[in-house]
């Protein structure tokens, strides 16, 4: 079954666009990554299916209904940022009450423990907490509720190394004993990709792939070897990027869609595969120069 | 995961629930409110001496009309507090839609104006508690002070009457402000304009008369209930079409 | 010459501690990292110095005077996070000029290339800016301006993988031809630790180390091996941290003050060096157990 | 890298060229407000037809009350939220300390404030223009419309000491608002008690007494610079101590 259904999904902020023709399906019980760069329109794409914004057109439906508005979505669904809005003179003690209120499948025992777990006390007001704390309680919030449908933007931000870590793994062992679909927006993809089934790259408001995190990590291939040679190897390739070294050697990233036959024509060149991290950004590079340039024209330099 | 089934009515309970349990700002600024104008009815309102040749009667009115007064400001407030973002906000990290939102404000800020009225009412016994235990002279009784049962009832039902007209205007002005800024200019300076210059907004001058001339408790009520229900329901449609947290 | 003295400065925040007994120095034209697990105080110690703050005991100085209140302070240094607060109507080539007029070293030059090399456009206003964006701006105003000394409290949060690299080999680049105190705190001290040469390591509210990075790499080593043969050898040296294995080996973290002679006694043992990174997540850790306790303890498991 | 030597002098005038710049809200609700109290002021005011058996004589008041009301309140507000957090902070988000942020603050609102006041006197003009070119009739002058050059600036002083009176009291509110969130319900519940009921605050009586009753002009703004010089300098002593950015 289809949890989230896009067709030609769009949202325009006054003449800019957050999201254009966006055109995909999310299954049940899959935890998937949507990447991108700053500004791509990653969080509008999540507030909208969360139903906080209102498609300007084309069709967004979650659970078979239009989000926006909809009670059955938002009783399905949750979505966490840094600035999801608490009460901040609650007790987190009470914010687990209300949440065990609202939300059927809500588990305290698990809230409760994982919050020991993190040291914050159940008596702390959410205002006292530091940014990584209040992030850490969101993460807790979003595991303990159980929501069918949970959408985490950017969950780490402000957590330090350990925190990080630990959450991730705690969202692993719920996720194997309760399946769900969780949706993750995160900046530091080698942390989660091994968390991932899927992933969404999402640029200038538009989404470029919608893969498997297997096939992405298959996606490309890293071609090194003196400029020549390459150059002669790739012709009639798909160059993703390419990279020019000082000493004439030149390395380029390639589609992965050559054969073993073509392979074994590519004598004294170097393949090396490409990490799914490492591949987003190739996919979604402008053409420009490195951030050396920027100092390399500069007189000083 | 199975998918959970909710009724509009189910959730409107849970966010009463949640309203009234976690709006402690609101309780809080009611207490303080209270507290200041009852410090403030302690100091003597209004009086005065008559002397003869052989006696002098020193007349002192205790009154609880500013309680009642700051009352009406902070239900004015209170409401329109109870409008702005940050709270609609948290409705929506549970489990919300605009109907439920706005519905749940609103029982929400009935609830809070009915105990404030009789908290108000309450006040009028604390004075004249205070007065009789601390002071040694005659009470006089006035007959908006203490008086019989029905004397109560009516006095509570206009009091309470004025408190909901107050917290549903304070609602549709916070409505309006959410959507246009330029509201919170306008408005206030619309609604004091009469007091302090010879100007006359025609519409509020019959709005004014509309109240203040009824005689009667029972259509005074009437009145502000229709009018505090008309209102809410406005408000209540200025918010359906907004989309939460656009940052 | 030190630009930040501090003497048993702390800062308290109604009966809970920021801030305890903080006693070092900074000198002047170096790179420093404030690390340190969420809440340890990392954020209230950084805005102390910038003058934000006032300490509620002991002594902080910075340029030879009290940070609080004092415009010498204040025009020497630069205290930059996510929430910076600059007016979300002005364009930001307005705020340029704002800071090109408070700013004597502003190199407004830089600030345009930068700005356009990160796709963000001059006439956008700030608050139109996406999250990574906005701390971009941050971090271009941090550079461009060249304050003496320049605090950046998590600079990169929301910044996307690449953006990242570019910022800090940018900072790199600048702070070498313009050499001035930085101080930059960061949950991700694998991606910042080569551009470290000190580390200030904070927990729960103290200064716990402060070293060049260079040592907290060799600070402690790892020693493998089955428990009985670690265990033996462990005695007498100072342990930090302690993994057990299933399969009956143990991995101890010792700090590395040990001879040669010691290290020739272990036979069979695997000695490997702990990243900075790691070595500070050992030494700020909570005795407890790991998160998979939480799941273990609960009967799905 | 060698430090920069900073005068507080030098910092004020660039923090009050940054404020008089960036500070968009300010003008533009300066214009906002009055381009709608000119909007109001084209109904006309008041005035009353007059007729005998052979003749019928119609007249009208066109007043600038209404756009002197509105920058009043808008010379309030605005000052008002000058001493808010994130327009403190952003003083410091530059270069500052409480002393710069306070001076420059106080520079900028009372700059806006006389700009507001040649903006209301030119209103009157307008107002003139408008009904000049547009109504067929004979035109009666008033004496507080437009007169000689002298009448001229006497009105502009008498404009221009309430809009730094308001400024001033708005400046103050706002920053004891800043110090504890209380004043925010008491201070307006005090201001208006007076006018609903006939609770008299003491105080307040004599300082409206003291400035209304003032008939010569070089007095009145004399009393008012004086007064809002001193509540310029208590909201700045106010903020001296406050910590920047605590979350």
């Amino acid at each position: 079954m289809n949890v989230i259904e896009c067709r030609q999904a769009e949202k325009k902020y006054r003449g800019e666009h957050g999201i254009l023709h966006a055109d995909f399906t999310i299954r049940e019980n899959t935890i998937t990554g949507v990447i991108g760069r700053n500004g791509a329109g990653k969080t509008t794409l999540l507030k909208m299916l969360a139903g906080y914004l209102k498609p300007t057109g084309g069709e967004v439906k979650v659970f078979g209904e239009r989000p926006f508005n909809s009670l059955k979505v938002s009783a399905n669904s949750m979505y966490l940022d840094e600035f999801t809005v608490y009460s901040d003179s609650t007790p987190i003690g009470e914010l687990f009450q209300h949440h065990r209120r609202f939300y059927p499948n809500w588990d305290q025992q698990l809230a409760v423990e994982l919050l020991a777990y993190f040291s914050i006390s159940q008596k702390a007001v959410r205002g006292s907490l530091s940014k990584g704390q209040r992030n850490t309680l969101h993460g807790i919030i979003g595991l303990a509720a159980r929501c069918p449908l949970t959408i985490f933007d950017e969950p780490t931000t402000g957590m330090d190394a350990s925190v990080r870590k630990d959450f991730y793994r705690a969202l692993l062992k719920d996720y194997l004993t309760h399946p769900r679909t969780i949706l993750i927006s995160s900046h530091h993809l080698d942390e989660i990709e091994d968390l991932l089934e899927d992933i969404v790259l999402i640029d200038l408001g538009k989404i470029i792939l919608h893969l498997p995190v297997e096939e992405l990590k298959e996606f490309g291939m890293a071609i090194s070897g003196p400029a020549a040679a390459v150059n002669n190897w790739i012709q009639h390739k798909t160059v993703i990027a390419r990279k020019e070294e000082a000493s004439g050697m030149v390395t380029v990233i390639v589609k992965n869609d050559f054969t073993a036959a073509d392979k074994a024509t590519a004598a004294g060149l170097r393949f090396s595969p490409v990490s799914a991290s490492d591949m987003s950004i190739y996919l979604t590079n402008r053409e420009k120069g490195g951030i050396d340039d920027v100092f390399n024209k500069r007189q000083y330099s | 995961m199975s998918l959970t089934n909710v009724s509009t009515a189910n959730i409107i309970k849970k966010q009463y629930i949640h309203k009234m349990t976690s709006y402690r700002d609101a309780w809080k600024s009611l207490i303080i409110t209270q507290l200041i104008a009852l410090a403030i009815s302690s100091f003597s309102t209004g009086g005065g001496t008559t002397s003869g040749d052989f006696y002098s009667i020193n007349v002192t009115n205790y009154s609880v009309d500013v309680v009642f007064f700051f009352t009406v400001f902070w239900a004015f407030i209170a409401s329109f507090l109870v409008t702005t973002n940050s709270y609609t906000y948290e409705d929506f990290s549970y489990v919300s839609n605009r109907t439920t939102s706005a519905v749940s404000a609103i029982l929400f800020v009935a609830s809070i104006t009915t105990i404030a009225a009789i908290f108000t009412m309450l006040s009028s016994y604390f004075i004249f508690m205070v007065m009789y235990l601390t002071q040694d002279v005659n009470i006089l009784y006035g007959s908006n002070t203490i008086g019989d049962f029905s004397e109560i009832l009516s006095s509570f039902a206009a009091v309470w009457g004025y408190l909901l007209l107050a917290s549903s205007v304070g609602y549709i002005i916070g409505a309006l402000v959410q959507i246009s800024r330029i509201f919170s200019l306008v408005i206030p300076v619309l609604i004091f304009l009469p007091g302090f210059m010879n100007v006359q907004v025609p519409i509020l001058t019959d709005v004014v008369t509309f109240f203040t001339t009824e005689t009667s408790v029972m259509m005074f009520t009437m009145k502000v209930l229709i009018t505090a229900i008309l209102l809410f329901m406005l408000g209540w449609l200025l918010s359906a079409k907004k989309e939460v947290r656009t940052w």
